[in-house]
């Protein structure tokens, strides 16, 4: 498989054009949003956090095909997880896209999202996948501020 | 190097030789951000820190001396190249960016109170938007958008309407760096001209591509970058009418653009000095008036620009699932386009993948996207030095990404 | 380059083959006023010319990625040389003069009010004065300028008494470019900070002799240039706490500097992008982190530097007819003197007759002059390549000059 | 003679060790200051022009070897002059002091003041001859705007 269709493999090509969790949600306690200025992309995260837990969540945005399978990819991966499991995710998550492309991509408990790993080999593009999580942690943190992912990453 | 050329025989793949890091797998189509350098304008660089460096003005030595003649020099042939009336009417600054900011400041700025206007079109860059909203915001002026068509064209109607209401300043680009227009900045000057308007030209995107002579134009300020122009970073050109820039104020405070300070009081100094405080960027200036040479003498290559910028258009045209963005009446250096169904970013990926180096994204052009309503470009744009087989590279790129997202 | 050694072993015609221009037979002696480049710094930025300019920040392609790297990656450089808490204290800016400018527009200037105050010192340069000047008469504020004695040092206890009346800013020179006095800015600091003064250094003459650690010092600001700290024009750092930039205005507005801008409202990105609208000096970011690379590495050249000046000192103060300007209780880098009955500048062009490049004047430091009461001062001033030849080079120059005067 | 021997000749020494016309004159109709930011030389000229005729003149200031030595030079060059023959004069010396360094100056008319010839011969030197002239000319056209060689020569 080469880095491009690696990078560009059916599921995320499919999370992009079917995004999942983007309908509104009825009742959310948590929301924000995210810019990339690099790419334009724009993200909103709206969660029903009830109990420590992500009872609901809905993901919408326009952006690339990497910002928005990752958008999606989450969106499910963290529905019915606790916040110390989101939050855990979210490190693993970021530990998988910024390793060195040297050595396999730490993929352990990461599950379906092990399909944005081919991002390492893209760094411009590794932004585009970790906005929609820092969108997630800022609306956890209850942030007003819309993150952007500008300042480094 | 050569000498002036008639455009039949501008030769490009000899001129392709002059520029090291063409040639190397990289089909470089991303001029409107930034130009390749002539390895003749970084042997001039060399020379000057090898055998010319020294602070200017104000030194009695040799080295401070040549310093000062090399970069007051620079300023000439660039008053000479745009035909400003003197060098005095040449401020050295950083870039277009630093340019439009410093009109803004020390020009406009002070003329604005509640009620005041500011004109601009629905084009600009960002560096010539966010200056006038960041001082109309401070003063409560307004800032008045002259809207474009679809093709991506000033509505020229309205933006002489909108000269009517007297606006401190129309500032406006020459060549749109998103949809590659080429504005009738002659006409829009004469519009402003005749209804007393002072007028403010960004020229990043034209001066790479044509020689611009400020008082067949008959503006009031005209704004460059090197960097878009063959020549280094860090540094640019603000023109303006001497009789202006001697009439604002300074900018930035501090050596070189005084006459005489003490605590209780200080003269600055006319222009340029009055712009320029501290140390400037002498090896950048330098630089520039190299690459404006070297541009002068490679012949004409407006004929096969022209071709090139044709052919991209036509053939991206000819995919299936390509969008043009922008069809202006006349075109420079850009073409902007959509892949359906492709964000532009993983276009933008693939075409590097595949040795191509475009721009993927909103150009700095954020409020033009608006008005398309589209989030971004793919932006193919070309220099003098760019070929037929970078148009190929180009083309077959765009259909890999085609293919890569039809799976 | 050659790896740490000691001070003793200090190789200083080793070190010369290492700068082109050196060894052409001028000695050059005006180092506070822009330094030498070594062929390392002028090989880096050929490098980056020839094999990785693009345009920084947003681009896909490959040279865009790696002109950001490299562009991202000097940053850095420079925060770790100067022990800053992280890459974003780091804003490049012109030189030292963009630097203060940048700090008395986006941070002091929204403070000031009538009776507000901003203290200087009576020694500082131009750059250090005028921006706050500007400010002061804008706003009605006042510039306190704490004295200095008679030998060129700044008399603490007034400082400490101005400091106490709660200036908004107080701005001083790490060491005076006119005078080569050493200030005692780390006990300045301490003054300010137990007033809740907050701290801009003007390191410009600092940085080529000495390396600074801006958490030790604990100031709020700290400015220098490249182009005096053997790196190219055109560039140079503001460090600033990364709290206090974040809340501070934009400086210049445009491309880059903004997370998102339509019409009606703009969002600002946070530092350093907050403060680099436009294309930023990517080379000479690039170059001025090569200089710090190389001077880092040749070794300890202190007490080289240290012995060339004492030599200096104590040979012009041997000739008869010459007064020294300036008895700094610390010294760095520069020695200010006066021949009896010949103008400094007389004494310049007799010098670079004679092969020696020193400068000649009031060294943007006119107050400082009014305070000694002299329209200028010869200043010789030193970096580590010079050595004890050039010594008696300027020496053979003064009594050259007093003879011709003699007659 | 070398050419720093021919710039700092006795007669230009002794100019610059006893400047003539320096003592305040007791009429005057018109006056400017120049200022070379340079060298920091100052220059003042207090002039009394009766019937189109330079009938006194003062020249004072605080400069360098060669602006000294050219504002006393120049103090007794015009004095009894017309405004006509001082305006010929600022003429021929300006060309003289700019003239190409390959051929014999232009030293017609000029009397004394051709020993500031040897300026010729260092161009950054050329506005500290120059300034009394500059400030002179400005003197008679009765500006009233300090001048200054800052912005070009
Ligand atoms: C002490 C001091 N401050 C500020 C400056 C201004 O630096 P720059 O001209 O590089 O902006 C200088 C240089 O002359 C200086 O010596
Ligand atoms: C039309 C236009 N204006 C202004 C700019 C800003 O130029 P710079 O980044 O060199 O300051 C650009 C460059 O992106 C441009 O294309």
């Amino acid at each position: 498989m080469s880095q491009l269709t690696e990078l560009y493999q059916e599921v995320i090509l499919d999370h992009y054009r079917n995004p999942r969790n983007a309908k509104p949600i009825e009742k959310e306690t948590h929301s924000a949003e995210g810019h990339n200025p690099l790419c334009g992309d724009d993200v909103e995260v709206h969660l029903l956090i009830e109990d420590g837990v992500v009872a609901d969540v809905s993901v919408r945005g326009v952006g690339c095909a990497i910002s928005t399978a990752s958008s999606s990819l989450m969106s499910e991966a963290i529905r019915g997880k606790s916040l110390d499991e989101v939050e855990q995710m979210f490190e693993r998550f970021h530990a998988m896209v910024t390793s060195p492309i040297d050595a396999p991509a730490p993929i352990d408990g990461l599950g379906k999202l092990e399909v944005l790993a081919g991002v390492r080999n893209y760094p411009v593009r590794i932004k585009c996948a970790t906005l929609p999580w820092h969108a997630l942690k800022s609306a956890i943190a209850g942030s007003s501020e819309p993150v952007t992912t500008e300042a480094g990453e | 190097m050569t000498s002036v050329r008639d455009a039949v025989s501008f030769d490009v793949e000899r001129i392709r030789r002059d520029f090291p890091i063409l040639g190397k797998g990289i089909a470089y189509l991303d001029n409107a951000a930034t130009t390749q350098k002539p390895q003749r304008v970084i042997d001039r660089i060399t020379r000057f820190y090898r055998e010319q460096n020294g602070n200017v003005h104000r030194g009695v030595h040799d080295l401070s001396v040549m310093a000062t003649r090399e970069y007051e020099g620079a300023r000439q042939r660039i008053a000479k190249d745009i035909n400003a009336k003197s060098e005095r009417e040449i401020v050295f600054v950083r870039g277009t960016t630093e340019a439009i900011n410093l009109v803004a400041q020390s020009f406009v700025r002070p003329k604005l109170k509640q009620g005041s206007r500011v004109l601009i079109t629905a084009m600009e860059h960002h560096s010539n938007i966010v200056p006038w909203q960041a001082i109309c915001g401070e003063t409560g002026a307004k800032l008045d958008v002259a809207p474009i068509d679809d093709n991506g064209d000033v509505v020229l109607e309205a933006f002489d309407r909108l000269v009517r209401k007297g606006p401190v300043i129309a500032s406006f680009a020459s060549v749109s760096n998103a949809l590659g227009t080429v504005n009738p900045i002659k006409e829009m000057i004469e519009m402003c001209k005749s209804n007393g308007v002072p007028t403010l030209i960004d020229g990043a995107q034209s001066v790479p591509h044509t020689r611009v002579d400020v008082r067949d134009i008959d503006c009031d300020f005209f704004a460059f970058s090197s960097h878009k122009a063959f020549g280094p970073t860090g540094i640019g050109a603000l023109y303006g009418r001497e009789e202006l820039l001697n009439a604002m104020q300074p900018y930035q405070y501090g050596g070189d653009m005084i006459l005489y300070v003490s605590f209780e009081h200080t003269e600055y100094a006319p222009s340029p000095a009055r712009f320029e405080a501290g140390t400037p960027h002498i090896a950048g200036a330098i630089g520039m008036a190299e690459a404006i040479d070297y541009v002068r003498e490679i012949g004409d290559f407006r004929l096969h620009e022209n071709r090139l910028i044709d052919s991209a258009v036509q053939r991206l045209h000819e995919i299936d699932g390509v969008r043009l963005v922008g069809m202006p009446k006349r075109r420079m250096g850009v073409v902007s386009f959509l892949l359906d169904g492709v964000h532009p970013h993983d276009v933008g990926t693939i075409l590097n993948e595949s040795g191509v180096a475009i721009r993927a994204g909103h150009h700095c052009a954020q409020p033009l996207m608006h008005r398309f309503d589209i989030p971004g470009t793919c932006r193919a744009s070309f220099a003098f030095y760019n070929n037929e087989a970078e148009v190929d590279a180009l083309i077959a790129g765009v259909r890999k990404a085609k293919e890569v997202f039809s799976q």
